[in-house]
C-alpha cells in the first residue's frame, strides 16, 4: 500500500493540464468519494494518442492511475487502448486494490475508454 | 444427497414438541434453516461484519465482496444479472416497491390492473392500494371448481387497457401452478407489464425468469432454507421504477434546492442500510439448494404430494381443495374435516408434534370463493419424508376420534 | 462491568487486520455483536424457528412469543407502549414510512417542513419526496460554524405552516447532540407533528421518547450492538398513520369489492413475514444494553471522546469538524488532514489494522455547506479503549509522513 | 389438550341460543381465526344478569369457554363480572392455552365485558 511509485505519481503527476484543441475531452467522476478526472486527447490521424493530458482531483490512486495511464498510451493506437482491461492497470498501480476502491484505479481507463467511445460516435455520425 | 443426510443439516428436526418428534409441515408459512446458512451468519457477524459499500477497511471490503457475491448467486439462481436482483425484507416488500414505484407514478384511471382470486394478501393489497389512489380498475381472475385458474377468464379479462397482470406462480393454499409463460404471452399481447409473485415457487422449483418472460418477479429467503428478513424483487427493466425507500445509498446527489440525482440499480431500490448478514446467509442458502438440486427437491416434493394425497383422501369426512393431479401443484395440501374448526384440527395434531398452519393463509378472498372461513394447511419440503406423511394421517385419524366423526 | 469483560463479549474483536489487532471505529456506520445476540439468532433458528401470529402449532407460539417479548423490551427502552413500536428494516424504512403513511396523505401545497442541513440522506431525501409528490416546501435550519444547530434559525423557519419537524437528534458526522426538548416545545407550538432521527443517539444514551415529546422516533438495530435488517418506529399515535406496506398480517378483512379493514397496530404496519430472528436477536441486544447501562455508555463516550479530542487537535494539519465540548456531542469525530484525501487516509489507517470510515456519510448537504467532498470518520463505542484512540493517532501522524506534510 | 369437559361444552353446548328482549345484546369475532360470539343477556333490575345466551360459530376453546361462561355468570351481579379475568377463564377451561389460542379463549368474556360496558354508556346517556 502507498508504495513509492503512487505517491511520486501523485505528487508529481506526470501529464497533468490540458491538450489544446482536442479531438477528445471527456470527464468522469466517481460519486461515492468524489473524484474527478478530465482528459484531454489529441489524435494523429483520427487513430493514435499523439497528445494526452488530465486534470482531476481525487485520491491518490485515482490521480496515480490517471498519470500513469497518461505514460503509457501516448503514441498508441485507440484500438490498442480499447482492449486495455483491468488487469492493464492494476499492474501499474502493483498494490491490492480492495473492490471500493477499483472504482478509482479504474477511473482514469473508464474516462479515456467511453470519451473514445463518444468520440468515435460522435465521428461516424458526420 | 440422501434425506437422512439432508435431515442431519437441520438442527431443529431434532426437537421433540410435545414429547413427541416435531414433524414440522408448515413450510408454506416458512422453512427451516440448515446448518450451513446458520453457521454462514454466525461466522460473518464474528469475523466480517461492517457495513457496505462505502468504506475503505478491510471489513468493509470483505463485507461488501460477500454481499455482492450473494446477488449475484441470487441472480444465477433464476437467470438474471446482478443489476437486476434488488434485495428486500421480503416479498411483501418487493411487491410494494412494485406497487408504489412503478404502479402509483404509471396506472391512471382508466388503466386495469389484472390479478386472480387465489393471491395472497400481498399480491392483492398492493393493488387495491394503486386502484385507490389511482382511480384504475382491479379485474380478478376466477378459478375452476378443482383449483386451477381459469385461463379463459383471465384471458377474456385482459385487454389492451391492462397496465399490470400479477399473479401467483404457486398458489399458496391450493398448491395450483400456474401457467406463467402462457400468462405472460397474453400480457405481452396487451403491452401489458407482468409481475410473477413466486413467494411459492422460487423454494420448490427452478425458475428461470427469462423463459418465464416476466417483469417482475418476488420471492422470500425465509421460505426457501434462507434466513428471515430477506426478500427478492427481479426487475427485468430497471429504469422502469422509480426508487421507493428513498436514504442512504439511494443517490449519486444530493442538492438542498433540486431533486436528487438516483444511483443505478440495484442500489437506487436499497435504502438505508441493508440485512447484510442476512444477504450473506441466503447466499448461502442459494449454495445448499444448489448442491441438492431444485430438479431434484421439485420431484421429490411431487413424489411426496402424490402419497400424502392418495392417504390423506381416504381419511373420513376431508375435504381437500386444489387439483388432485400432484403434476400441477406444489407441495401444498389444504383441507378440512367435517365440521372440526381448523384450529382444533391443528391444535390436535400439534399434541402429536406434527407442526400444520390453520385460518385463512392471508387469502381471504380466495376463503370467499371457497365459502370457507378457514381450513388447515400441510406443506412439505425437501426434508420431509413419506413416513411424515403417514404420522399426518394418523394424527387426522385422532381428530376425527376425539370429535367423534 | 469491566471493559475487559465486555471486549470479551464481542468475537470480531479477536481478529487480526494486515496483521494488526482490528481497532474498529467505524461505531456510526455499524456497530459489532455481542455473543449473546449472535446465540440467540442461533439458538432461535436451531430450536424455535417458525412464522408468527397465525399459528397454532408449538414453535409458531414460541416464535410469537418471543417477538412479541422483543417489541415489549423494545418499548421500555425508549419509555414507550408496545403497539407504538413497529418493526422496520431500518431508520430509513421507518422514516419513509412516515413520509409515504403520514406525509403523502396529510401534507398539501402550501404547507411546510422543516428539517435541518446536518441530516443524514435517510432524514432528507423522503421530505424532498414529499415535497414533490405534494408540492409542499421544504425547509432547512442552518448550523453554526463550531457545527452547532442554529436554534433561533429554526424557530424563525418554523410557522403555523409547519406541518412536520425532522431533525437527527445526533449528527452522524459533527457529532452534535441536538437539544430535541428545546425543538419539540417550537413544533408543539406550532401544532407540528415532530419526528426524531434517532440512528445516533438510541445506541449511546438513555432515550425517553415520552420525556423528549416527539409524535415519530426512528432507530436501527444495527448500529447498537443488535442484528442488521431491524429497525425500528415509534409512533406515539399510529392511528395518524396509514399503513404503508400492505400485505400479509396488515388487515382484518379483505373483500374482492371494497376496501380492506386494517389491523390494529403495531400490526398494520408490518406487511409480510417480518425479520423473526432478526426481531429477537435486538431483544438479546436490549438486555445487553440494560445491563451495561445506557448512562454508563453514554459516560464512558464521553471521556474517551474529551480524551481522543484533546489528542486528536495536536495532530498537524487536522481539522476537525462539529463542537470542541465533548459535552455537547456523540463519540463521532469527524475530520480531514492537509489536503490528504479521506480515502487515502483510511487505507493508510486500514493498514494499521484500523476501521475509520471516510466519504459523505450520506450527508451531501451538510459537505456543501462546510464547503468539503468529503472526511474522515472515527466513531467509538462501548468496546472501545483510550489506547486505541493512541493506535488512531498514531496512524494518523503516519500518514502525515507517508505524504511527507 | 381436548379434556373431556371442553369436548363436552363444544358438543352439547349450554345456553345456546337467544334470550328474547334482551338488555345487552353485543356480537364480537377474533379476526385471525374467524371465531363468533354473540351474547344476548336479560339484567334483573338493571344489575344482575338474569338470563344469558350465545350464539356463535368458531374452534372448540371459543364455543365452549363461552358455553362454560354463560352458566358462571348467571345470577351474577354486573359488578362482578366486570372483574371476572383471564385467569378465571382459564381456570375453567383447565388445559394449557398458549398465546395464539389465548384470543378464542377469551373472545367470550371480552364479549360479555364490552356489551356490559356499552350497555352502561347507553344506560348513562338516558
Ligand atoms: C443520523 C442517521 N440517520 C439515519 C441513518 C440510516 O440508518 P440505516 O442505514 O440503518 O437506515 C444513519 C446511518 O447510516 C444515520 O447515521
Ligand atoms: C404466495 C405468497 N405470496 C406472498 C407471500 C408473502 O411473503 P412474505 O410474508 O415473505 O412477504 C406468501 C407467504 O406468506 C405467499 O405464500
Amino acid at each position: 500500500m502507498y508504495a513509492e511509485n503512487i505517491m511520486d505519481h501523485f505528487n508529481s503527476p506526470r501529464n497533468s493540464g490540458e491538450v489544446k484543441d482536442p479531438d477528445i475531452k471527456h470527464k468522469e467522476f466517481n460519486p461515492f468519494c468524489g473524484d474527478q478526472i478530465e482528459l484531454t486527447v489529441k489524435l494523429r490521424n483520427g487513430k493514435e494518442i499523439q497528445e494526452i493530458k488530465f486534470q482531476g482531483k481525487g485520491c491518490s490512486i485515482s490521480q496515480a492511475s490517471a498519470s500513469m495511464l497518461t505514460e503509457i498510451v501516448k503514441n498508441k493506437n485507440i484500438e490498442e487502448v480499447k482492449k486495455l482491461t483491468k488487469e492493464d492497470i492494476l499492474d501499474l498501480l502493483n498494490i491490492p486494490i480492495g473492490p471500493v476502491r477499483m472504482k478509482c484505479a479504474l477511473l482514469a481507463l473508464d474516462t479515456l475508454q467511453n470519451g473514445i467511445k463518444i468520440y468515435e460516435q460522435y465521428t461516424k455520425k458526420k | 444427497m440422501l434425506i437422512d443426510e439432508i435431515r442431519n443439516d437441520f438442527p431443529i428436526l431434532k426437537r421433540k414438541v410435545n414429547g413427541k418428534p416435531l414433524v414440522y409441515l408448515d413450510n408454506a408459512a416458512t422453512s427451516q434453516k440448515p446448518k450451513q446458512v446458520i453457521d454462514a451468519i454466525k461466522n460473518f457477524y464474528e469475523t466480517q461484519n461492517a457495513n457496505i459499500h462505502r468504506g475503505i477497511h478491510q471489513l468493509s471490503e470483505e463485507s461488501t465482496e460477500a454481499f455482492e457475491r450473494s446477488r449475484e448467486k441470487v441472480a444465477k439462481f433464476i437467470s438474471a444479472k446482478p443489476e437486476q436482483i434488488i434485495f428486500t425484507k421480503n416479498t411483501t416488500e418487493s411487491i410494494n416497491t412494485i406497487a408504489y414505484g412503478y404502479g402509483l407514478k404509471n396506472i391512471k384511471k382508466g388503466d386495469e390492473i389484472l390479478t386472480t382470486v387465489m393471491e395472497h394478501h400481498s399480491n392483492f393489497l398492493p393493488w387495491q392500494l394503486v386502484k385507490k389512489h389511482t382511480g384504475a380498475t382491479l379485474k380478478i381472475a376466477d378459478i375452476t371448481d378443482d383449483g386451477l385458474l381459469k385461463m379463459n377468464h383471465l384471458e377474456k379479462l385482459a385487454t389492451k387497457k391492462t397496465k399490470l397482470v400479477a399473479v401467483t406462480q404457486v398458489s399458496n393454499v391450493l398448491g395450483t401452478i400456474n401457467p406463467v409463460k402462457e400468462i405472460s404471452e397474453i400480457a405481452q399481447k396487451n403491452n401489458s407489464l407482468f409481475l410473477v409473485d413466486g413467494a411459492q415457487a422460487a423454494p420448490h422449483m427452478p425458475v428461470d425468469v427469462k423463459k418465464t418472460g416476466c417483469d417482475f418477479y418476488a420471492f422470500s429467503s425465509h421460505k426457501m432454507l434462507g434466513p428471515t428478513g430477506i426478500g427478492v424483487l427481479y426487475i427485468k427493466d430497471p429504469d422502469k421504477v422509480d426508487p421507493f425507500l428513498v436514504g442512504g445509498g439511494t443517490i449519486k446527489e444530493v442538492y438542498t434546492d433540486k431533486e436528487a440525482v438516483w444511483h443505478d440499480s440495484p442500489w437506487k431500490f436499497e435504502g438505508g442500510t441493508p440485512d447484510v448478514s442476512g444477504v450473506i446467509g441466503f447466499g448461502a442458502t442459494v449454495d445448499y439448494l444448489n448442491k441438492i438440486g431444485m430438479e431434484k427437491i421439485r420431484k421429490h416434493e411431487e413424489e411426496i404430494t402424490k402419497y400424502a394425497l392418495d392417504k390423506l383422501l381416504k381419511i373420513k369426512n376431508i375435504t381437500i381443495y386444489g387439483p388432485m393431479d400432484h403434476r400441477l401443484r406444489g407441495a401444498v395440501i389444504a383441507f378440512n374435516i367435517g365440521g372440526i374448526h381448523p384450529h382444533d384440527v391443528a391444535a390436535i395434531l400439534d399434541s402429536e408434534g406434527i407442526a400444520v398452519r390453520p385460518g385463512h393463509a392471508c387469502c381471504k378472498p380466495l376463503m370467499s370463493r371457497l365459502d370457507i372461513l378457514a381450513m388447515c394447511r400441510a406443506s412439505f419440503y425437501i426434508y420431509n419424508t413419506k413416513n411424515e406423511a403417514d404420522v399426518l394421517v394418523s394424527g387426522l385419524e385422532k381428530v376425527n376420534k376425539i370429535f367423534k366423526r
